[in-house]
Formats: C-alpha cells, structure tokens, sequence
C-alpha cells in the first residue's frame, strides 16, 4: 500500500551512488556530511526565520491584530529584517560574568536543537539518521539544551537570570519525565523506537485512532509536557517577562539571544514533528480502513507534505495554547507533573501494556 | 454619627486643652503637641468614636507655625474629624508620630517630613520619601529652587 | 473514593475551563471581526480626526489675512505653562491714536498640555484647536511656533 | 538629617538575595520600584521605593489659579483624570456655595462611570498580562478604544481631558454622546462575559490568585486601603454610597463586596464594577436633563479663606482634596490625598511569604498607577 508513496532514499541513493562514482568512499562520506550539514544549516534557519513569522501572524490574528505587515509582503521578510537588526547589534559583555561559558550557552542550546533535528523524519527515506533508537536519541538529545540555559543563568552573574535558569531547570527535569512515558506508551503499542518503524506500524492508521483513549490521553500528556520542556506559554517560567523581565537570557544581546529566540521556536518544530511522527503516523497519508479509492487520493499527496500538515497542525495548538492562558505559578508547575500528569501517565501506560498483551488493539 | 457637639464632649474629656474653631467645613479640633498621640488612640479605641481610618495626613506651613493636619473617618460610623497641631517651632518642628495608632500614617510622615521637614518622634522609619536627601522641603513657603522652579 | 471522584472531577473541571479559554482565542483566530489596529501612515489620506479634537492651538485668518486676536494677553495669563507669550506693538491707527496690535502671537507646543483655557477664555475667539497631530521633529525650536501670520491684520468688525 | 534618622529599620543579612523589580520592570506599571528580598522563589519582605515621578504637583498648584489646577490633576491618576478634575471642581464649588446645573450633574456622572469602565478594562488587560495571558490586553484595549473614542469627539482628547472646570463643563457634549455611549454599552454588554470565559473561569488563573495576598479587613483599614483592593475585604468605603456626590443619589446601584480578601476577590469586585458602571450609565444616558452646561462663574474664581475638604471615588479608590485658602486666587495649599498612595504600602503586608509570582499577581491586584503615588 505505501508502495506508491515516492520514497526519497531513491535520491539520495543515487546522490550517494554518482558521489561515490566520483571520488573516494571516504571523501564522499566527508561530501555527503558537508552537503547535510549546509541543507541543514539553511533550513534550520530559514525554519526559525518562518516560525516566528508564523506566531506572530497567529497571535496578532487571535488579537484581533494585523501582525507585521511593513517588511516585504504581509510583512514577510519582517524577521529577516529583525535578523540583521540583531546581527548588527552590539554582543555587550558582561563584567565579571564568566566569559567562557556566557559565550558556550547559546551555542550549547542550538547544538542541542540541531542534533535533534538530525533524527527527524521528514519524509518517507528522508531521514538523517535512522536509528533504531530514534526516540530515545531524540529525548536525549532535546534535554541537553537545558544544561545550555542553566549555564547561560549562572554564567551571567545576575539575579534574574539565575531564578529563570534555576526554574527552567527544574521544569524540565520534572516534565522529561511525562514526555518519556507519553512517547513510551506508543513504543510499547509499535514495539520498536525506531521512528521510521514506529511510521511504518502507523500504515493501516495511527496510533492517536487505533491505540484507543489511552493513546489519545498519551498524546495530550505529551502535548503539555513537551510545551513545558520547550520553556512555551504557560510554561514559560524560565524567561517569565512579567516576573524576571526576559529571565535566563536577560543579560544576552544580539546575536547570542538570536540563538536562544532561535533554539526555542526550532525546539517547538521538533517537539511538533516528533508528536506527529509518534502519534499522528509522520509522513503516512490518512487512510480509512478499506475506503481504497480514498485511500489511493491521499496517497498522491506527497508524504513531506503530510509531514509538515501535521507538525504545523502541532505547532499551531502549542501556539493556541500560549496565546490563552496564562502563565502557571512555579509549585503548581511542578504540582501539574507530579500529581498529574506522571500518575496519569504512568497508569495509562500500564493500561496500554496490558492492552498489548492482550492483543485488544488494532 | 456624632455631631459636633458630642465630639467635643468625648475630646475635652480626653484632652482638655483641646480648642474647637468656629464656623469650619468639617469638626476641627486644636491640640496641643504632646497630646496628640494620646488623643489619637483615645478617639481610636473609644467604642463611640472609632476613628479607625486615617484619610490623610498632611502639614501646612503658615509662615508663622507649622501646622500638622489629621483627617480622619470612622468606618463604623462614617464621620470625619480634623484634629489640627500647632507646631511654633518651625526651624525644628517635632511632633509624636501616630504610626503606632494608624499603619498608614508611617508613610504620611514620610511624605510631610520629606516635603516639610516636620519631625515626628518613635517614627520606626523616617526617611525621605519621595526626594534626594540634601533636597529643601519644597513645601515651606520660604522654599527656593533657582534651579528648577521658575517663579511666575 | 470521595477524594478519588473529586482528583477527577477537577480535572474535569480544569480541563474544561481551559477549553472556554481556548474556544474565545479559537474565535478570533477563525473569524476576528473587528481589526483595531490602525494602518496609520497608509490612511492618512482618509484619516479625519473629531472636529474638536485638540491637537494645537491655531489661530483662524480669514480670506483677507485678517484673524480676530486683539492682543490682550487673557490667555498668556491663563495659560497654566507658560506656553503662550504675546509681542504687542503699538501703532496709530485712522484717527491718530497708538493702538495696541500683535506683533507675534508666539505658541510653544512642546509646553502646552491642551488643557484649553486659552481657547475657552479668548474674548475675541482668536483661538481654536487645530486637527493638525503630526508633530514630530527633529529640532525642539521649531515646536515654537507664530500663530498670527505674516502681514496679518485685525479683523475690525469681529469687535463688537 | 542625623544619621540615626536616615539609617535602614531592616537590617539585611549576608544572604540575603535582594533584586529590584523596577524602576523598569514590566509588571510594575511604572516607574517603582521594589526592593524585594527572595529566599529561593518565596519574598521574604519588599520595600517599595517611590519618587522617580515626583512632579512636585501640590507645589505646582501653590502658584495655579483653581482653573489652571484642572490640568494638574489629569496627570495625577491619568486612568480616571475626569474624576480627579471632579473632585477639585467640586471642592471649589462648594467653597463658593455654587449650585451647578442638574444637567452638568448628569454628564459628570456619566462620564465618571466611563472613565471608571475604561480604567477597569485597562486593569483587567494589564492584569492578564502580568498573569501571562498575553491576549487579554489585547481585548481589554481593544473596547477600551471605543471609550476613548467617544471621550475624544467630546472632549477632544482621549486620556486627559480637562473637561471639567469650576461651575460646570467646559463645553457641552457632543450631540453623538448619547447615541455613541449606548452603543457602547451594548457592544460592551457582549464583550464582558468573553472576560469571564477567557479569564475569569480559567483554572490556571484561578489557580494563580485564590488565596493569594489575603488582606484582612482590618488590614485594610489600618493602611488606609480604599476602593475595589479594600472592598475585596469586606471593607465598605465606597464614597459614591457613603457621601453621594454628582448624580450618585439619583441612580441605584450595589457597592460591590466580597469576603475572601484575596486576590480573586479584588479582581471579583472590580469586574462586578464594570456590570455596575453600566447599570449606573443606563439610568443616566436618557435622563440629561436639558440646560446650561455651566453655572455662572467670575472669571477669577477666589476662594472665601478657609479650609475646604471633598472625597470622590476614583477607580481605585478614595481620593481626598484638601484646600486651604487665604482668600487669594491661587491656593495656600492643596493636598491631594490619593488612593494610590495608601494602597500601595500594603504591598509588603501581602506579598511577604508568597512567591515571587504571587507577587506580579498582587501589584497586579492592587492596580497601581504610579504617578498617582508620587505626584
């Protein structure tokens, strides 16, 4: 069935093959690095430059706002404007602050987002790195950024930011928790971690519909948990302008907090993307049971388009959420993951092995 | 509600120099300096009065004396008094402060100290509120500012 | 059980507040009606203010470049700020006499707070508000400002 | 100054991890700024620091004219400016025993009531915004604009108007002001329970202000707090009801109180105020009686000498004008008693223990206007 999906390893094999053609096997691996690395980078960027494009135009619609409108058509190129506006800025530095690492912190929060990005599915054979670990990896990799925020609290050797990083801290060390077991509830459904599997187990539907209510609760776990280890509305203490005026990154100018803007709207991408991969079946086209002539339409559909579908849909619900509630206190932060959403969790994924067992899911 | 009759009853009582001017707004009452914390807890904790509330409390300079005014209200009975304190010493006035009566009152002595230089005793904080501390008092009539205050 | 049906219960109860929230943003994102924002500099054409709105003092000439203000300084003594100060000269008139003219009706917008005194007390009702509100420049000095024109004269049968 | 006088009562310990919230800070509404002294997230005490606005507006008035002093007071408490010049109006014309019109009556009234409908919206936007809820200033501002704009086609200006004058109103209002204010308050009418569904019922809001900054009633009265913050607390000092003034008397409205002294109750109170506000504009708006818009007035309004005291109710709370007179046009000395400068130093009272969230959500609360506190 997903036989007449276009499968990109066929490009990017032949890419790999005419390479090898052309030079040594090692230089080609040194090539293809270099190639990924510089697609990477500019997409990377020109996905920051457009998210934040897109949650102003969002928020300014739900404010009854026009949103920028100046720069380029409908505004367009504001962020790249603002991005120069920032490149040209003066990086201040900080007496007595400990240089090194104020320097090292962006640069460990954006690496962090960037490694995630590697294991991301795009489409299907589009794919980085497909490990047969992929959540796990993108778990791990996702937390690292916030030892980055911690260092950039400490090392800027003032008091707000310090709060800021000291909550971030403890927010996600609580919330890594919830998002572990929502995701792990649909690795013991698939079972397997590796993402591309966890898509191809989603071919005859995805798991938010055929793993029953337990999944739909998963997915909801994993909406507000990962919102919170992205430091977004409501969760976001971290840089809690009302209360720490810009929190952890207080002290950052120019460039430097580009990077940290930049880390926090691509750490929301990849929080969508990996909801969608896990839930949402990735790049799979929807199929409904034996519609086969249904079936067939959305299969034309390309399956990056699929992708992006989904993860925007994501992306757009985190952007809903920030733009309506308010913001939590720091004990009911940590009362939410403790009293709610671990033991939710914990028992739905007890319920969800039990369902395995008994083969009582599709 | 007391009129002012029976106001002035319940003050002499408490007070009696205590001297009630004719043919004001509001009840006035003049005391003494060293008698207004006593009357101010007295019209406080008499069940009669209960003059709970402190509206303000502010000063006048008349050139001649200092004097301080307190405007209070009874949240029981909704009526006002005006108890007035002369102070003649106007290079180092010096009253007790009602701090320890009404909260509010601590930072009403602030802004008086700091705008008339109007001292007031047991005050568990008195600093300047709301001007540098080598400023004048701005509210004495005798005040003069070349730099900032364009005279008309 | 009691606490269990009531750990539920708010949830419930949490979880469907948070919907209402969500349904009034929702709103808005799918149909936002109204849009406050002002295109400003686009709709300056179209843009009118209210005919009272008091953006600065003017003082109305008419086809003649004649105005009514007769010098007699009531709303430079109104003026709380300071804001307006009046040159009269004198100069004789038909019959021989000196009489008092303006010379510079001169208005500092950058003190002027619109309190409007000066227009409401003017015996001759020389001043009005004028609808003008872009008054952003570069120097300070040209926020002062001559209300009479040059050349101007006064208007002899506004005096009554 | 001895030095004895000047010296901190707090002595602050070695650990002590003090930051400023202010004088920029953007929950402070202004230029405050508190000192505040944290123990991990918990505030262990605030000290708020105040005079970075000082206009030195009571000096200014020594040298006024009693028409000149209406501009001043706009910039007092510049959310409510029409009821400040209110009360200096009506401080002078009771000095002078003028009767002024039913008509200007009216109209004040009104316009008070608008001005107290326009200062809540911006309360409540600015309050969810110091919560995080971004949105929420966003549909504050937006109905508050229909406010303004009918203030600026009356008035001609939209936040300080100096409208009133001794004796009356400067000019009539705009034969659009009936029609515009009651479209108004149906349009409003629509809008207000979306506050409700947005924020009011919001479990995390809720979450983030019951029980916090539990102000008693005799804390309350202690320092002096008026308006909706003591009114949270039981306290009934609504000077609207206790000494009508304008049209007061003529409308029937309820003073709004709440028990609980929290943080929701003062955000109760001021919401229940907006319904009021425009039940109390709805007995109004049809009712103007036809008339002069001001009574007649010397040009050169003196005071007979003596000492002269009036009360309003403000949007947040009591506002209390003392004149001494010497018989001179300008004042001998004019005090304005504002309420926010009594609300503010419970700020310590209620903020100590909280967290430092709780205390956004406090100052918040108390709805502070800061160059009302110095001016």
């Amino acid at each position: 069935m997903s036989s007449k999906i276009y499968d990109f390893s066929s490009l990017t094999g032949s890419i790999d093959a005419a390479l090898n053609s052309w030079m040594s096997p090692g230089l080609a691996v040194l090539t293809e690095l270099v190639i990924i690395g510089l697609v990477f980078l500019i997409f990377y960027a020109l996905l920051g430059l457009f998210l934040v494009y897109l949650e102003r135009k969002v928020c300014a619609v739900i404010q009854n706002r026009v949103g920028p409108n100046r720069v380029g058509k409908w505004g367009l190129l504001q962020t790249i404007a603002d991005l120069i506006k920032l490149l040209m800025k003066e990086l201040i530095p900080i007496r007595k602050a400990d240089h090194l690492l104020f320097v090292l912190a962006p640069f460990i929060v954006i690496i962090a987002s960037f490694m995630a990005m590697g294991a991301v599915p795009f489409a299907k054979g589009l794919h980085v790195l497909d490990f047969n670990i992929g959540v796990f990896y993108v778990m791990a990799v996702s937390s690292l950024g916030v030892v980055g925020i911690l260092i950039a609290g400490w090392s800027s050797n003032s008091k707000y930011p310090l709060i800021g990083a000291m909550r971030s801290g403890a927010q996600i060390v609580s919330y890594e928790l919830s998002v572990g077991l929502s995701l792990m509830a649909i690795v013991v459904f698939s079972g397997t971690m590796s993402l591309s599997g966890i898509i191809e187990s989603q071919a005859d539907g995805w798991w938010i519909f055929k793993g029953h209510i337990p999944a739909f609760i998963a997915f909801i776990v994993f909406l507000i948990a990962s919102t919170a280890e992205i430091n977004r509305g409501p969760f976001d203490l971290a840089e809690a302008e009302s209360e720490l005026t810009a929190g952890f990154h207080t002290e950052y100018s120019g460039i430097k907090f580009a990077f940290f803007f930049l880390a926090e709207y691509i750490n929301m991408f990849i929080v969508a993307a990996l909801g969608a991969t896990v839930f949402l079946g990735g790049w799979m086209p929807f199929h409904i049971g034996n519609w086969e002539g249904f079936n067939q339409v959305m299969d034309y559909i390309p399956s990056i388009v699929w992708f992006f579908t989904k993860t925007f849909f994501i992306i757009y619900v985190i952007m809903w959420f920030k733009w309506t509630f308010p913001r939590l206190r720091i004990d009911q932060l940590l009362t939410l993951e403790w009293k709610f959403l671990l033991p939710i969790s914990m028992f739905n994924i007890l319920l969800i092995a039990f369902l395995v067992l008994m083969h009582w899911h599709f | 509600m007391l009129n002012k009759q029976e106001l002035s009853e319940i003050i002499l009582k408490m007070v009696p120099e205590a001297t009630f001017p004719e043919g004001t707004q509001l009840t006035e009452v003049i005391v003494p300096a060293e008698n207004i914390l006593a009357l101010a807890e007295g019209l406080k904790n008499n069940k009669e009065t209960a003059f709970d509330y402190l509206i303000s409390l502010t000063a006048v300079d008349f050139t001649t004396n200092m004097t301080v005014v307190y405007h209070l209200d009874s949240t029981q009975f909704r009526h006002l008094i005006v108890l007035k304190v002369v102070l003649n010493d106007r290079e180092n006035p010096l009253v007790d402060s009602v701090s320890s009566v009404w909260a509010t009152a601590e930072f009403h002595e602030r802004e008086v100290f700091d705008l008339f230089g109007i001292r007031f005793n047991n005050h568990p904080n008195l600093k300047r509120l709301f001007l540098e501390d080598d400023y004048g008092f701005p509210l004495r009539k005798d005040f003069r500012d070349e730099i900032n205050i364009i005279e008309r | 059980m009691n606490s269990i049906s009531k750990y539920f219960s708010d949830l419930f109860k949490g979880i469907s507040s948070l919907w209402a929230g969500m349904r009034v943003t929702g709103k808005y994102f799918v149909s936002p009606g109204q849009i406050v924002t002002q295109q400003y500099p686009e709709n300056r054409a179209t843009l009118k203010m209210e005919p009272r709105f008091k953006g600065e003092i003017i003082m109305p000439h008419d086809e003649n470049n004649q105005h009514a203000c007769t010098g007699c300084g009531i709303c430079e003594i109104n003026c709380p700020n300071g804001s307006i100060e009046i040159i009269t000269d004198r100069v004789p008139n038909a019959d021989g006499k000196l009489e008092r003219v303006i010379d510079k009706h001169i208005f500092h917008l950058s003190m002027c707070t619109f309190c409007g005194l000066c227009v409401k007390t003017c015996p001759s009702d020389a001043l009005a508000f004028g609808q003008e509100f872009e008054h952003a420049v570069f120097d300070r000095h040209k926020l002062t400002k001559v209300l009479n024109q040059p050349g101007s004269s006064l208007k002899k049968e506004a005096k009554k | 100054m001895s030095e004895e006088i000047i010296k901190d009562v707090i002595v602050r310990e070695n650990e002590d991890y003090i930051i400023n919230m202010g004088p920029q800070h953007p929950s402070t509404h202004g230029v405050l700024r508190f000192e505040v002294c944290l123990k991990g997230e918990t505030v262990k005490y605030l000290i708020p620091h105040i005079g970075y606005i000082h206009r030195g507006i009571e000096k200014m008035c020594e040298a006024d004219t009693y028409q000149q002093i209406i501009h001043l007071t706009d910039r007092m408490d510049y959310l409510s400016a029409h009821i400040n010049n209110e009360a200096v109006c009506m401080v002078v014309e009771e000095a002078m025993q003028v009767e002024v019109p039913e008509r200007v009556k009216y109209i004040r009234t009104i316009l008070d009531e608008l001005n107290r409908l326009a200062s809540h919206q911006l309360w409540w936007c600015a309050f969810g915004m110091d919560l995080g809820a971004l949105t929420a200033f966003f549909y504050g501002l937006r109905d508050r604009e229909h406010i303004l704009d009918i203030f600026e086609e009356s008035f001609g200006s939209r936040l300080l108007h100096s409208f009133n004058t001794p004796g009356g109103l400067m000019h009539d209002v705009h034969p659009n002001f009936q029609k515009r204010t009651k479209e108004f308050i149906t349009y409003f009418r629509k809008k207000l329970p979306e506050y409700d569904q947005l924020l009011t019922g919001n479990i995390i809001f809720q979450e983030r202000v019951k029980g916090v900054g539990y102000m008693s009633r005799e804390k309350a009265i202690a320092y002096g707090v008026t308006g909706p913050s003591a009114r949270g607390s039981n306290l009934a000092c609504d000077i609207r009801k206790i000494a009508p003034y304008g049209a007061y008397d003529k409308v029937q409205f309820n003073e709004i109180l709440m028990t609980e002294g929290d943080t929701f109750a003062r955000y109760q109170v001021r919401m229940g105020e907006m319904w009021e506000s425009m039940k109390i504009i709805e007995q109004l708006i049809d009712n103007i009686p036809e008339g002069d818009f001001t009574a007649k007035m010397k040009p050169i309004i003196k005071l007979p000498a003596g000492e002269y005291f009036k009360r309003v109710e403000t949007a947040r709370g009591e506002l209390a004008v003392y004149v001494v007179s010497d018989g001179n046009k300008t004042p001998y000395r004019m005090k304005f008693r504002s309420p926010n400068f009594s609300n503010l130093f419970v700020m310590n009272e209620l903020a100590a223990g909280g967290k430092i969230a709780d205390l956004v959500a406090i100052s918040g609360s108390l709805d502070l206007v800061i160059p009302d506190i110095d001016r």
